[in-house]
Formats: structure tokens, C-alpha cells, sequence
């Protein structure tokens, strides 16, 4: 059963068409990758989704809903978690901060409650932290759990920014470069909580990722895409081995290469 | 023959964090050196620290012989010293274009700059298209391959690359390489590179370091240390060599 | 013990604004001031007692000014205040100065509220805004028999003080109250304001704005070509600096304000000694409001010497209330009495060469004119 | 007529809200800080001036003194820069503002112990004298205002869209660790620019000691031009000028037609209008962040 | 050297974290309670004005050190708060009622007041807000029913529960109810911290873009954020103006508002100790300095103390950007550390601002 449906979804910037009529469907349960040369509109796909941008044409459905219909601030609440490419944390707070404002939708508090600490408040604080902890356990990050985000490395915001995501209880996951700036073992790490998420917690996953070592070990089904169209669709071997594929993202010279210095990184 | 770069036992702090632990390393003329390291080592604070964007608290760093060590960063880059830095760190509101001639500052030779952009624009034709486009709107990877191209501009005697495939597709990645081979075989630019793709970086360099918490744990010639049990267990994956294959659990590293 | 008073000082207090908009007229006020305190002091005192003048700078801030009250009075316990600027803040603070005995002297404002019914422990030196406004208007009907009156002003205490006279004025003297228009003290601009007044027809125009905008305004109407405008400004916009502008800029603005400008008579005795002490003591010239300083430190001194040795607030009260002499340097006639005020008398100024001339004198009282023209 | 000499008066006028507005732009545009202190330069550029020129201080002759009135200022810029400014780099804005704001209350208090309290005339050559034509008036120091503004405008513009330099200062205000990167010395360009907006500052003082009378309170005219800085968005040198003549043309037309008690507070109505409509500013400088 | 164990959740959303802060906060308590009668009238009024300003304080410090709002317009909300209370009261409510309304009525016409702003940011957000202090003086003239125009009014009798503040008579009355207000707000605005809304706040100021994926609706959080802002400050107006015997149109001058925001930057932006720390210093450090000088004849050179206090503030913003407060933390640190500290521990490391332009 397809979960997030776009049909014909088409955005431009100027006179640069970033998607252009897109269809595609992401499946209850499954691991979908968006993948595609530099500038082909997979970030672009992402925040038309988060509703940061209203495609010109087009629609977008989740789960029977029109998310053309809700503002961005509503679409956590349908159950949509992203990450960003560039990582967009809240720099000037605690990992544990960060984590409690991915909560934001669960909360039922009312603002005489918060203002006196009074009524059901605690408890609720207690439940939030207690979903938090385990989003923490999940991914390992006990250690930074009072760090303030500015001084930490690379890789743990990639990650802080994955456990925020998933602290929202989600029911569909937006990963945009979950493994750039990981090294061969993080990347390992991500692809088993990658696993994770989708086969213990039920999350559909829908990822853009450059790595196709991991797109290849973690992924049902692949789309890619290129000047905003799709290229091909398929299963990741299919993908792979797409001739337009190779030609416009993998590289045809160094097919060989290249895939396996990919492909072996995990 | 005597180092381009020496880098004598470094420390380097945030506030009260200590995050290069008495590093030291040097770098060959005409040498790719990369330095591979699992996050938080330290490898992008050792190359801001270099580049003079930190100040050490102890050590040295010596460029041609001379201490450079606590200079502002501008007087480094003066010398010949660039760093593509990591997360593309572009101009947002100024066009690509704009953002390309900055990276010829310190340049006055106007028909080599216009030369050297024409080259730029040919390694990434979608910059010359995007030529208009204020960078904070490109994709990611356009914004990497700007970052890059503005070092390009520089001409530098040495190139500090922190992560330079980051973001970039496949294709993208392999052109890259390629193309810094190319400008270190013909043009004799000496590197220091950083890079979580270990197998491409230890293809292209001569000479590779590990760092750890601070430290260097490892230094050998690159093709050695591709070859250490360690360094394909943990940096290249690979799977067969059964550091971790299909197992979850990890293995802990020789040197901890 | 009376407050403040010790056997060899008497502590008096001045909350000032002495870095903000009205710093041109605190600050020569306090040099003033300091000026006859040290000549007092280098003479032994009053009654072997030195003077102490202490200020503060509230900038024309209320909230600075609380402070500033608070200080002097709570914490230095000054016996009086003297020359304390500003309406608002004088206002506010009456409460605390009336509690804790405090007499006030000679605030520098001339509203009409800084002398309540009954006067209490204040005492003004001069008339009113209000009575300025109205001798003003009426000599300059008189005089000219324009009928048309107009006001300028900033939406102020003060400012709402000279628009109301203005408009009572008219009304008692049954001539016309045409318009009026109200401005912000950061206005730079006042092409539309004075065109708007021009094409009402308006004939007297009262000003109540800041010292720069009061000479803009005069220059504005005369580059626009309106020559036959009668500006009137009151004891707030007579200053020395108003008439200096080169090019004669300001030349015929009238002023009514309760005291005759200091280098009009710099030929004379009183005023011609002043100038020198000032100029010797501070290195720059004196003015009009550095004369209010010094005369109203000399007034508070009389009344001390008078008031005895044995010096408490009752007494000294009684002393100022019988204080009744010609005062030289301000050329009037000085009697505070049972009203508190120290001179009834309005003088009309006009600006011509770079200079206020006095050209005539209003009793305050009778409202009788006396041509100073000629002297 | 009289709407035409509304017009003229408001744009000579606007012209000094745009001088001012453009000391405003230049600091933020090469370093994002915002100078709350810039109407004090103004200020102080206006009674360096008097200084120089007055009979009773100097009495130089007022077109030998111009020149040296824009080193003083140049100078002073600079070294404020080199002296305070310089380490409050990589601060936040908002420090930056609290510094400038306490910079004001310095300047202040030093200009009214050199200069006095009382207001004082700058003895201008363009204070004399009107122009006349078609029934409208004015002065030789509107006329002034008026040019000078449209040319420092546009040469300052030109700086920063043509020259290597001001796209240095561009891009130290958008990234200062990628400025270092690129060997332009972030610190020492800011100095430079410290070191223009302080001789911005005194040809604005210059032209409006010349309109009229001057005192150390003259600095208050920073917030009118910060306002027309904003309602240009921030950023923007012609937006600053565009900004300036906006609010000076309508003050003269509030004045006029507008009901008493209401028509001072034009200027900031506009402001608020503006903003409502164009978050920020007519030449908007602001973008939405790409994710 | 102290170590902070963690055995429980309620340890990071309890009030006070351990008994050693609950105990320091509690003796700090007793101080305060005790003061009237270890200072003299005088000072007594200092430090009530000095609380007075923290509560202003607390509410510019909600919008700017929690939302990242820069305002300049809070003499408005002030001054709205103020003449809200005068009115109630003269409407005949008693005064804490009246007290009480006019921080709501602030606050909700505050938050009415924000929703053209929603859009707005950085500069553009403080030009707006000043602008409306400008207004606000003219507004007030104009409203001269409910205000008295430029006549103001006079500070009616407070009464509470049958006492009379009175702060010539009894000034421990009017340090006790600035005390109470104070403590108040400080605990609501701490309250607000540990419950969503508190870090939505801070969701908001690091990044609207995340901030709204994560669900946060921005344009409500910061109308929360700007209603609760003018709510304090209107406390913090009424007791200025109440405090004050006499307020008009000029008594909320927007260099109040001014004051206010170097008062917060220079305590440390984000802390409510920093609201404290930056009311001493705007709110007393111009009366210290004028005693100092008192003796040394100031008189002799006029706005010397306004000048000293721009010089001085310059000082403190050179040496701790971060504020008052951000120096503490690290003197805490150290003294945490001890003996273990390293003396240049806190050398600031060099640091580069990116654009703000970017939203
Ligand atoms: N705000 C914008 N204004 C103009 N062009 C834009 C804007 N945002 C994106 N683009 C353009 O749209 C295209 C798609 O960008 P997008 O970020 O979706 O690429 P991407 O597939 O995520 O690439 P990458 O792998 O490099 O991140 C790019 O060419 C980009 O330059
Ligand atoms: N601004 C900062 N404040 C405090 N600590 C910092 C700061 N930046 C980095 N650190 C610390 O310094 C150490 C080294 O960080 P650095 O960024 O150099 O690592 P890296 O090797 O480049 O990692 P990555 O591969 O993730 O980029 C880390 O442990 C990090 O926590
Ligand atoms: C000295 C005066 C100009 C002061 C002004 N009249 C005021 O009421 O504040
Ligand atoms: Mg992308
Ligand atoms: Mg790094």
C-alpha cells in the first residue's frame, strides 16, 4: 500500500526547472532512495514534501491526506520526520534539547499548565524524556547527551539529527544524506539502524543518498533522477546498472572503480 | 629533501577541550598526504589550525622553513596555503561568479584569473550554466564543487581539502580525484586530504596519517597502510577481511 | 539638626539634565550656580557654613530622575534643591520633596504647575509660560494689531502649556485662533509645517519647540518668502545662540520671558562683571541661562544669610518669602512674598544684528507696557 | 507650487536621512553590524567641522577645512575600529549594537566637553544664499545635500558592485571564515570600511551643519535615517537613499495636510506600512534559507 | 571539585537540580527577605528599582535571549502595562487585581501587536518595535482620556490587603512587592524553560527552517513569545511608573527601551540571573557612579557620569560579550574545577559570524 504518493509534481526556480512532473510512490513499511546526479532535485522533493516550497503543478498525498492542504509546521504532525543535507540543528541547545523539541507534537499541555508547572506537565515531562532516552540508547549518544550541539564533530550531528527525526515518532522518515561525512564504520552503524527503524520501529524510510553501497544494502526500491525527471526505478541492482544511470550519476569511465570503492565501504 | 609543511607537536583548544593532542607531521613537495580518522578525531581542527582560522596553543607549523603558526589566517593563505573547507562554506548571496573571482583575491593577473575560471568552469560545466545563481541556492553538491573551483582559483602551493567528496555524486567524486591527480602530477600542487572515502583518498596519496582522539596513531606510506589489517577493517570495509562483515557488533581497534 | 545642615556645610541638591536634549540649559545653569557658590565659599560661607551644590543627570529621563531625587534627598539629605530642570520631573517629585521638607528653588521650567496653590515649600523665579504667552500676545496685537494667532509646538507638557495660553489669549483679546501644528524633537524639516500656517492666514506664531527647531522654523518662513510673520518664542527659546545665527537668520523673532537677555546690557555694571567672572572661571562665554544659575543661587544665599545662623527649613522658608530687592544682573525687580514668585515682570525681546534687544517691559500683575525701546 | 516646493525641500531634506542611512548600509553590508553610533558620527563630523572653520575655534577657511574634516573622520573611523571594534570580532550583532549604542553616549559627552552644549552654526559658504526658480526656493545647502547624495550614492555603489574590494567586504559580512579563506584580511577590510562610513558620516555632517543650526543632540537624526536604511532593506545602497527620500518628502506633506497631532508621527507610520508589506524593505536583502 | 550525578529524570525538570542549589537559592531568599533591615532607605530604593528593572528585564530577556527577537520597543508595552494598571485601578479594582490585569491585557495586546511583526527578523524586527515606542509617545498624547496626555498622572494610592505601599513612608513595602513581583516572574519564566513552549522558543531562534519540520508552528510561538515578552514588561511598567509617584507621555521614552536591551545583553543573553545581574548595572551603576564623583566636583565637567557609564559599558561588552552572567558560569567552572583549572582555559578561541541574512 503506497504512503506518500506524488503525481506529477513539478517545480521551478526561475528559469531552472528543479522537478520536473515527478510521479512516484513510496510504499507503507519499505526503504525507497532517491539517488541522481548533483542538482537533479532530490533535496528539492524533500522540501516540497516538508512543504517549505508549494510545487507549481502537481500533487502530493500522504496516507489519503493532500499535503499541498497543510502549512510546514503541520506536516510533523501528520508523521512526516526529515533530516537535512546540511544539518539544521538547534545550535545554542543540548543534544537532549534538541531531542525533547522533536517531542513538540506529542505535547498536551496547556500554557497556564506550562507557566505554573502544574497538572499533568510533569508527568508529560517525564514520558517525553522517557521516548527521548530511548531514541538516545538507540543510536549511542549517551555520551553528548548534555553537549551542546556547536561543539560537536560532523559525524554526531548526523546522527543527533537522525535521533531528533525519530524522537517525533514518525510514521514516514525523510533522510536527505544520511552517510555523507560518516566514515566506513558510522556508515556501517547507520545501515543497521537504518534496518532498525524500518523493521523494529515500522517506519517507512525515504532516503537520498550518494553512497550506493548503502542504497544497495538497505534499500527496496530506488528512483533515480535527473534535471528534475526520473531516470529509472527499480530495485538498487536494476538501478545500478541502468545505463542513463551509469552515464549521468555512477560514470561510465570509472563504473568499475568507483562501484567498488563504493560498493565496499560497507 | 626538506618538508613544504612540518607540523611539530600541536594543541590545539576549544575553551577548555583539547582536541589536537600533540600532532606532528610533515609534507613532502609534491606529495598528497591524507589524514583518515573516524569523527571528532581532530582532522578538521588540525586544518583550521594550519590554515591560522585556530590558534594553537603549543607546537609549531612550519611553511617553507618558516613558523606560521598563530598567524592570521589571510597572511597563510598569502603564502600559498588553501583550504577547500568542509560543509562548503560559499558566499550565499553573491553569484557563483562572484564567488569564484573571490577565490583569485589575492591574484592581480587578470588574464590568468579569466583563464583559470574558464578551467574551473570546465571541470564543473553546471557552475558556468549557474554562473548567475546566487550560491546559497544551489544544491549541495553544486555548493561543494563551488568550494572547490574558488580553492582552484587560488593557485596554491599547497591544498588543504577537508572532505572534498562530500555530498558530491559518484561520477562527481571520481572527477574530482581525477582532477586533483591531475593538478598534482602537472602541476606539482602538494595536498593534504581529508576524507572519509579512504580508498579513493588512499589511492591518490603518498603518504597517510590516522588520527584518533587528537592523536596520529598511524603514519606510513599510503599504499602500506592500505594494506594494514586495521586500516581496511576500519576505513575501507572491507567485508571479507572480517573485521565486521555482516555482524553488528564491532571490533575494537588495535591501537585504543 | 536641620537636614543638610551641618556646622560647617549646607548641602543643596539640583537634579539636571546635563547629557540630554536640554543640556544647553543645564549645564551653564550649574556653571552659574557654581560660580556664586565659590565666590560665597571663598568668603567664609553663610554663617561660617560652605555650600556644597550637588548635581545630578537624569538626561530628561523620569526614571533617571527618580534616582537622581533619591539620591539627594535619601541618601545626601540635601536641605534644598535648587534649579531642578524639567517640568515632568519637578512634577513627579513634589510629593517626595513636600514629605521630606525640602525646599524647591527656582526650578528651571516656567509651567504654570511648578507653583501649586498653595505654594508650599517652591519658589519660582519667574512668570509662567502661561503669562509669557499671554503679555506676548497681547503687546504684539497691540503693537501691530495683527489678529491671526498660531502655535508651533511639541506635544509636551510644556509645549501644551504655550498652545493653550495661546489659544485663551486670543479669546481674551478677541482675536482669531487659526491653527496650529505639532512636531517630534527629532523633527529636521519644516517647509510643510510653516507653508501650512502661511496659507492659514496666521499672523502671530507661538513657538514651543527645541532650541534648533525654533531657529529653523524662523528660517524656513523667511527663505519661503514670509516676511511679515511674527514668530513669539518664551523664556525656553531665549538664548543667546537663537539670535547669533549668522546671515540674520532669526532676525526679528520675538521672545517674552521673564528675564531681559544678558548681553543686551553688557554695558551695564552687574551684567558686564558677570560676563568676565564667567568667561574667567569656565573659558567660554557666558549666557542668559548661566545668569539664571548664578542670580538663583543668590537669591537662596540671601535667604540663608537671612534666615541666621540658626538655620531650619521654617526659617529660611520665611526668609525667601521676604526677600524684596532690584536685582541688577536680571534687571527686574525681585520679591517672592506670599506668592513665591520672584519677578512678575515679562520682558519682550526681538532679535535684530546678531542680538536680543528689550523692547519692552510687561507688569505681570497689571499687564501695563512700558516701552524699553528707547533706552 | 507649493506641492513642488514641498517636494524639493522633502528630496534635500531626504538626502541627509540618506546620507546617513548610507553610513548605516556600508557598516552592514561588509559587516553585518549594526552602528547605532552612526548618527553621532554625524555628529561629531558636523562639529569637527565647526572646529575647523568656526571664528571662535579655528577659523580655517571652510574649503581647506573639508578636506581635513574627512581625514579627522576617516581616522577616527579606523581607529575605533583598531581600538574597540577589533575585538568584538566574530561577536554577535546584538553585542555589537549594545557597543555602538554605549560608543553614542561617549561621543556625545566628548563633543560636549570640546564643543559646549549650546547649539552652535557651522559658518558654511552654503548656508548663505537661496536659489530661485519658478516661484521655489531653495538654499545653496539643499542643492548641495541633494548632489553630493546622488553622487556618493551611486560611487559608493558602484564601489561595492565593481571593484575587488568591495566584494571583499561583501563577502566578509556573509562569512568571515571563508573570507579568511580566501586571504582577504576580514579585519583590516573592516577597518576600511569603518574608516568610510566615519567620512560618510562627516559629509552628511558637513551638508546638515550647512542646512541649519547644529547641537551634540544632532545624533538623534540616526534613528529617522535608520528607519529610511530599513525601509530600504537594509543592505542596499540605493535602497538606503530610496529609504531617506521617502520619509524626508513625507514629513513636508504630512506637515501640510495632515490634522494636527498626528502628522509627526508620518514618518513611522510609513516605516511600520512598509515593513508590514515588505518584511524587509523595498530592496529586500533577506532570502530564505536552502535546506 | 563537585561532580553532578545523575539518578533520575525529575533531576533535569525539577526546579532547583540538587539540594546544594536548592539550599544556596533558599539562603539567597532569606538575604533578600531580611534586607530592609540591613540597609537604609536609600539603598532599600536602589535595589527596589533595580528589581523593578529586572522584571522589565525578564520580559525583554523572554523575546530576545529565548525567541532571538531583538526589540526596541518595550518602553511601549511598559508604558501600556502602567496606564493599564492606573486605569483598572481607577475603575475601582484593588490594586493587585488591577496589578495582574494589566500584565494580561499588555500581554495579549502585545500578542495582537506581533502578528504584522511575525515576519519580520533581526534589524527589521528592532526598527519595527522602535518605531512603535516613538508612537507610543504620541500615542498617548493623543489618548488623553485614559492617559492624561502630557500631564500624566499622578501614582494613586496602592493598597494591599489593607496596607498601604507607600515608598516615602514605609519603603520596605514597595521592596517587598517588587520583591514578590520579581520572584514571580522569574518563576514562570523558569517554568516556561522546562515545558515545551520553552524550548520551542529556543527551536525558533536557532532555526525556524527545523524548528517547523520538527512541528513547531513559528508564527505561534513567537505571538506566545511576544504576548508573554509584553505581559512582564507590562508588570515591570506598572511598578516603574507606580514607583516612580508620576508618569506622562515622556516618562516611557524608548531610550528606556534602549536601556532595557544593553540591560539583558550586558547581564547575558538567555539567563534569567542575567536579567538580574543587568538591571545592577544599568539600574545602579549610574547612582555609584555618581556618588563616586561627588567628592571629585562633577559638576565641573557636565555628562561626566553618562560619559564614564558609556565607557564602562563599552568595557564590560569588550571583556564579556557573552555578558555578566556568561563570565560567572566560567568562574563557576573553574572554581568546579578546582584544583584542576587550567588558567587559560578560557582564552577565547578565534570565532567567525556567518550571515544572518539567510533565514
Ligand atoms: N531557491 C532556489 N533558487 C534557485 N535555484 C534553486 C533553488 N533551490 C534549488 N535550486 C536549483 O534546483 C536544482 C535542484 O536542487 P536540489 O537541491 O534539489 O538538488 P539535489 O538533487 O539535492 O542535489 P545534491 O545532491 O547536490 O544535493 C539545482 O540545480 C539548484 O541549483
Ligand atoms: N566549536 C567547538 N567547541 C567545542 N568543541 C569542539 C568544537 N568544534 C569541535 N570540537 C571538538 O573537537 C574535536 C575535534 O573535532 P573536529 O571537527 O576537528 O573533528 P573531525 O575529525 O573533523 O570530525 P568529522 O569527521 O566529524 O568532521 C571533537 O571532539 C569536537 O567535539
Ligand atoms: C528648560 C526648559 C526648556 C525645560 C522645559 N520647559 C521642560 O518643561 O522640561
Ligand atoms: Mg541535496
Ligand atoms: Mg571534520
Amino acid at each position: 500500500m503506497s504512503l506518500l504518493e506524488l503525481d506529477g509534481v513539478t517545480l521551478k526556480f526561475g528559469g531552472v526547472t528543479a522537478v520536473n512532473n515527478l510521479s512516484m510512490s513510496v510504499n507503507e513499511g519499505e526503504v525507497f532512495a532517491l539517488v541522481g546526479p548533483n542538482g537533479a532535485g532530490k533535496s528539492t522533493v524533500f522540501n516540497m514534501i516538508s512543504r517549505f516550497y508549494r510545487p507549481v503543478r502537481g500533487s502530493i498525498r500522504f496516507d489519503g491526506e493532500d499535503l499541498l492542504n497543510h502549512r510546514a509546521h503541520e506536516i510533523a504532525n501528520l508523521g512526516i520526520a526529515r533530516t537535512f543535507q546540511n544539518i539544521e540543528l538547534f545550535e545554542r541547545a543540548t543534544v537532549l534539547q534538541n531531542l525533547l523539541v522533536g517531542r513538540h507534537r506529542h505535547r498536551r499541555s496547556t500554557l497556564p499548565e506550562q507557566l505554573f508547572f502544574a497538572g499533568r506537565i510533569r508527568a508529560e515531562e517525564r514520558e517525553h524524556r522517557h521516548a527521548v532516552e530511548e531514541v538516545i540508547d538507540f543510536l549511542d549518544l549517551q555520551v553528548y547527551r548534555d553537549k551542546m550541539i556547536a561543539g560537536l564533530p560532523y559525524g554526531v550531528r548526523k546522527v543527533v539529527e537522525l535521533a531528533r527525526a525519530l524522537a517525533t515518532k514518525p510514521r514516514l522518515l525523510l533522510l536527505d544524506e544520511p552517510a555523507s561525512g560518516l566514515s566506513v564504520e558510522e556508515t556501517q552503524d547507520m545501515r543497521w539502524w537504518i534496518d532498525d527503524i524500518r523493521r523494529q520501529m515500522g517506519i517507512t524510510v525515504l532516503m537520498v543518498e550518494h553512497d550506493m553501497g548503502l542504497v544497495s544494502k538497505v534499500c527496496d526500491r530506488v528512483l533515480a533522477l535527473a534535471d528534475g525527471a526520473k531516470l529509472a526505478e527499480g530495485t538498487p541492482a536494476e538501478v545500478q546498472s541502468h545505463p542513463a544511470v551509469i552515464e549521468a550519476y555512477l560514470g561510465t569511465s570509472a563504473v568499475s572503480k568507483t562501484a567498488n570503492a563504493q560498493g565496499e565501504r560497507v | 629533501m626538506s618538508a613544504l609543511l612540518e607540523v611539530k607537536n600541536l594543541e590545539t583548544f576549544y575553551g577548555p577541550i583539547m582536541a589536537i593532542r600533540g600532532v606532528s607531521l610533515e609534507v613532502q613537495k609534491g606529495q598528497v598526504v591524507t589524514v583518515l580518522g573516524a569523527n571528532g578525531a581532530g582532522k578538521t581542527t588540525l586544518l583550521k589550525t594550519i590554515s591560522g582560522i585556530m590558534d594553537p596553543e603549543k607546537g609549531q607549523i612550519l611553511f617553507e622553513g618558516d613558523p606560521i603558526q598563530g598567524r592570521e589566517p589571510h597572511q597563510v593563505v598569502r603564502r600559498g596555503i588553501v583550504q577547500v573547507p568542509e560543509g562548503r562554506e560559499v558566499f550565499p548571496l553573491l553569484t557563483v561568479e562572484e564567488n569564484l573571482s573571490l577565490g583569485a583575491y589575492t591574484r592581480s593577473d587578470r588574464a590568468e584569473i579569466a583563464r583559470d575560471r574558464d578551467m574551473v568552469f570546465s571541470y564543473f560545466p553546471i557552475l558556468a550554466e549557474r554562473r548567475e545563481q546566487e550560491a546559497g541556492t544551489l544544491s549541495g553538491g553544486q555548493q561543494q564543487m563551488l568550494a572547490i573551483g574558488r580553492g582552484l582559483m587560488l593557485r596554491p602551493k599547497i591544498m588543504l581539502l577537508d572532505e572534498p567528496s562530500l555530498g558530491l555524486s559518484p561520477l562527481l567524486t571520481q572527477e574530482i580525484f581525477d582532477i586533483l591527480r591531475r593538478l598534482n602530477k602537472d602541476e606539482g600542487v602538494t595536498m593534504m586530504l581529508v576524507e572519509q572515502n579512504a580508498a579513493v583518498a588512499l589511492d591518490l596519496a603518498d603518504q597517510g596519517y590516522v588520527m584518533e582522539l587528537g592523536r596520529i596513531v598511524m603514519a606510513d606510506s599510503a599504499a602500506k597502510l592500505a594494506a594494514s589489517e586495521d586500516i581496511q577493517s576500519f576505513y575501507l570495509g572491507h567485508a571479507n577481511e572480517g573485521a565486521r562483515g555482516e555482524r553488528r557488533w564491532k571490533k575494537r581497534k588495535t591501537w585504543r | 539638626q536641620t537636614r543638610g545642615v551641618t556646622d560647617s556645610e549646607i548641602l543643596i541638591g539640583g537634579a539636571h539634565d546635563l547629557s540630554g536634549v536640554f543640556a544647553a540649559v543645564s549645564t551653564p545653569a550649574v556653571n552659574g550656580a557654581n560660580l556664586f557658590f565659590e565666590q560665597v565659599n571663598a568668603n567664609g560661607g553663610v554663617h561660617g557654613r560652605q555650600i556644597r551644590y550637588i548635581t545630578e543627570d537624569h538626561g530628561y529621563q523620569l526614571p533617571r530622575a527618580t534616582q537622581a531625587y533619591n539620591k539627594l534627598i535619601e541618601r545626601d539629605g540635601v536641605f534644598a534643591m535648587l534649579l531642578n530642570l524639567g517640568t515632568p520631573h519637578n512634577l513627579a517629585h513634589y510629593p517626595l520633596m513636600e514629605r521630606r521638607g525640602v525646599p524647591n528653588i527656582s526650578p528651571l521650567t516656567a509651567a504654570r504647575a511648578i507653583l501649586p496653590e498653595p505654594p508650599g515649600m517652591n519658589f519660582v523665579a519667574f512668570s509662567s509660560y502661561y503669562d509669557q504667552v499671554q503679555a506676548g500676545i497681547e503687546y504684539l496685537n497691540a503693537e501691530t494689531g495683527a489678529t491671526n494667532v498660531c502655535s508651533m509646538y511639541l506635544p509636551t507638557d510644556f509645549g501644551e502649556e504655550i498652545a493653550l495660553s495661546s489659544r485663551e489669549a486670543a479669546e481674551r483679546l478677541g482675536l482669531n485662533y487659526v491653527d496650529e501644528t505639532t512636531h517630534r524633537p527629532d523633527e529636521q524639516d519644516f517647509v510643510g509645517a510653516v507653508s501650512r500656517l502661511r496659507d492659514a492666514g496666521c499672523q502671530i506664531i507661538t513657538q514651543a519647540l527645541g532650541v534648533r527647531a525654533g531657529i529653523t522654523v524662523v528660517g524656513t518662513a523667511k527663505r519661503l518668502g514670509w516676511e511679515d510673520a511674527m514668530f513669539l518664542t518664551t523664556s525656553a527659546g531665549f538664548l543667546e545662540p537663537v539670535a547669533m545665527v549668522p546671515g540674520g537668520v532669526t532676525d526679528g523673532l520675538y521672545a517674552s520671558s521673564g528675564w531681559q537677555d544678558l548681553y543686551a546690557r553688557a554695558n551695564d555694571e552687574a551684567p558686564a562683571a558677570f560676563i568676565e567672572a564667567y568667561q574667567a572661571r569656565y573659558e567660554q562665554p557666558a549666557s542668559g541661562f548661566a545668569m539664571l544659575g548664578y542670580t538663583a543661587a543668590q537669591n537662596l544665599v540671601m535667604a540663608l544669610e537671612e534666615a541666621g545662623p540658626d538655620l531650619t527649613t521654617e526659617n529660611f522658608v520665611a526668609a525667601m518669602e521676604s526677600l524684596d530687592f532690584d536685582d541688577a544682573l536680571l534687571g527686574t525687580h525681585v520679591s517672592y512674598g506670599a506668592d513665591h514668585q520672584g519677578s512678575n515682570d515679562i520682558f519682550i525681546s526681538q532679535v535684530g544684528d546678531g542680538a536680543w534687544h528689550t523692547i519692552a517691559r510687561i507688569d505681570g500683575d497689571t499687564m501695563e507696557t512700558v516701552d524699553m525701546t528707547g533706552e | 507650487m507649493d506641492v513642488l516646493q514641498l517636494l524639493l525641500s522633502g528630496l534635500a531634506n531626504g538626502c541627509v536621512y540618506g546620507l546617513v542611512a548610507l553610513g548605516f548600509v556600508l557598516i552592514y553590508k561588509a559587516t553585518e553590524a549594526v552602528n547605532f553610533a552612526q548618527g553621532d558620527f554625524m555628529m561629531l563630523g558636523a562639529f569637527v567641522m565647526v572646529g575647523l572653520v568656526n571664528p571662535h575655534f579655528m577659523g580655517l577657511n571652510f574649503w581647506l577645512a573639508v578636506p581635513i574634516a574627512l581625514i579627522i573622520m576617516g581616522a577616527l573611523g579606523y581607529l575605533l575600529d583598531l581600538t574597540v571594534l577589533r575585538f568584538m570580532f566574530g561577536q554577535s550583532q546584538t553585542a555589537v549594537v549594545i557597543l555602538t549604542i554605549s560608543l553614542g553616549f561617549v561621543i556625545r559627552f566628548v563633543a560636549g566637553v570640546i564643543w559646549g552644549h549650546e547649539p552652535q552654526n557651522l559658518h558654511s559658504p552654503l548656508a548663505l544664499g537661496d536659489v530661485r526658480f519658478g516661484g521655489v526656493v531653495l538654499s545653496l545647502a539643499d542643492i548641495a545635500v541633494i548632489v553630493v547624495t546622488l553622487l556618493m550614492t551611486l560611487a559608493l555603489w558602484q564601489f561595492f558592485q565593481r571593484t575587488k574590494l568591495g566584494l571583499a567586504m561583501q563577502a566578509a559580512s556573509q562569512n568571515q571564515m571563508a573570507a579568511y579563506y580566501m586571504g582577504i584580511p576580514v579585519k583590516r577590510v573592516q577597518g576600511a570600511v569603518w574608516a568610510l562610513a566615519g567620512i560618510v558620516a562627516c559629509v552628511a555632517g558637513i551638508l546638515y551643519g550647512s542646512k541649519g543650526t547644529l547641537d551634540i543632540s544632532a545624533g538623534f537624526i540616526g534613528i529617522k535615517a535608520f528607519a529610511a536604511a530599513v525601509i530600504g532593506g537594509f543592505g542596499s545602497l540605493p535602497g538606503a537613499l530610496m529609504g531617506g527620500l521617502i520619509v524626508g518628502v513625507i514629513e513636508p506633506f504630512a506637515a501640510r495636510y495632515l490634522p494636527t497631532g498626528y502628522s509627526q508621527i508620518a514618518p513611522y507610520a510609513i516605516l511600520i506600512f512598509v515593513l508590514v508589506f515588505r518584511p524587509h524593505g523595498l530592496f529586500a536583502q533577506v532570502r530564505v534559507k536552502k535546506v | 571539585m563537585r561532580f553532578h550525578f545523575k539518578t533520575s529524570y525529575d533531576q533535569d525538570i525539577r526546579l532547583f537540580p540538587d539540594w546544594w542549589n536548592f539550599s544556596l537559592y533558599v539562603a539567597l531568599l532569606l538575604l533578600m527577605l531580611v534586607l530592609p533591615w540591613l540597609i537604609d532607605g536609600f539603598y532599600l530604593g536602589e535595589v527596589t528599582n533595580v528589581l523593578i528593572w529586572a522584571v522589565a528585564g525578564l520580559g525583554l530577556m523572554l523575546l530576545t535571549g529565548q525567541t532571538g527577537q531583538v526589540s526596541l520597543g518595550h518602553s511601549a508595552f511598559m508604558a501600556l502595562g502602567c496606564y493599564s494598571c492606573v486605569n483598572f485601578m481607577e475603575l475601582g479594582l484593588p490594586f493587585l487585581a488591577a496589578f495582574l490585569l494589566a500584565g494580561i491585557v499588555t500581554g495579549i495586546i502585545g500578542a495582537i501587536i506581533a502578528i504584522p511583526a511575525l515576519k519580520l527578523h533581526g534589524v527589521y524586527l528592532a526598527i519595527f518595535t522602535l518605531a512603535l515606542a516613538i508612537l507610543a509617545d504620541d500615542l498617548i498624547v493623543i489618548l488623553e482620556p485614559w492617559t492624561g496626555g502630557v500631564n500624566g498622572y499622578f501614582a494613586p494610592v496602592i493598597e494591599i490587603f489593607g496596607i498601604e505601599i507607600n515608598r516615602w513612608a514605609a519603603p520596605e513595602t514597595w521592596y517587598y512587592l517588587a520583591l514578590g513581583t520579581s520572584i514571580f516572574v522569574a518563576l514562570l519564566y523558569r517554568n516556561l524553560l522546562r515545558s515545551p513552549l520553552g524550548r520551542a522558543f529556543a527551536a525558533v531562534r536557532d532555526s525556524e527552517i527545523s524548528a517547523q519540520a520538527m512541528g513547531v508552528d513559528v508564527a505561534r510561538t513567537k505571538t506566545l513569545a511576544f504576548g508573554l515578552s509584553c505581559a512582564f514588561a507590562g508588570l515591570g511598567g506598572a511598578l516603574m511608573g507606580l514607583f516612580a509617584g508620576a508618569f506622562n507621555n515622556e516618562t516611557f521614552n524608548f531610550l528606556i527601551a534602549i536601556q532595557l536591551l544593553m540591560m539583558i545583553i550586558i547581564g547575558g543573553l538567555g539567563f534569567i540571573h542575567g536579567a538580574f545581574l543587568g538591571a545592577i548595572v544599568i539600574a545602579f551603576l549610574p547612582q555609584f557612579l555618581s556618588i563616586l564623583t561627588d567628592n571629585l566636583g562633577s559638576a565641573s565637567i557636565p555628562g561626566l557620569e553618562t560619559g564614564v557609564f558609556g565607557m564602562i559599558l563599552i568595557a564590560f561588552i569588550l571583556f564579556e560579550p557573552m555578558g555578566l552572567y556568561g563570565r560567572w558560569l566560567k568562574i563557576r567552572t573553574w572554581l568546579e574545577l578546582f584544583p584542576f583549572a587550567r588558567r587559560d582555559m578560557f582564552r577565547r578561541q578565534k570565532t567567525y559570524l556567518k550571515t544572518e541574512r539567510l533565514r
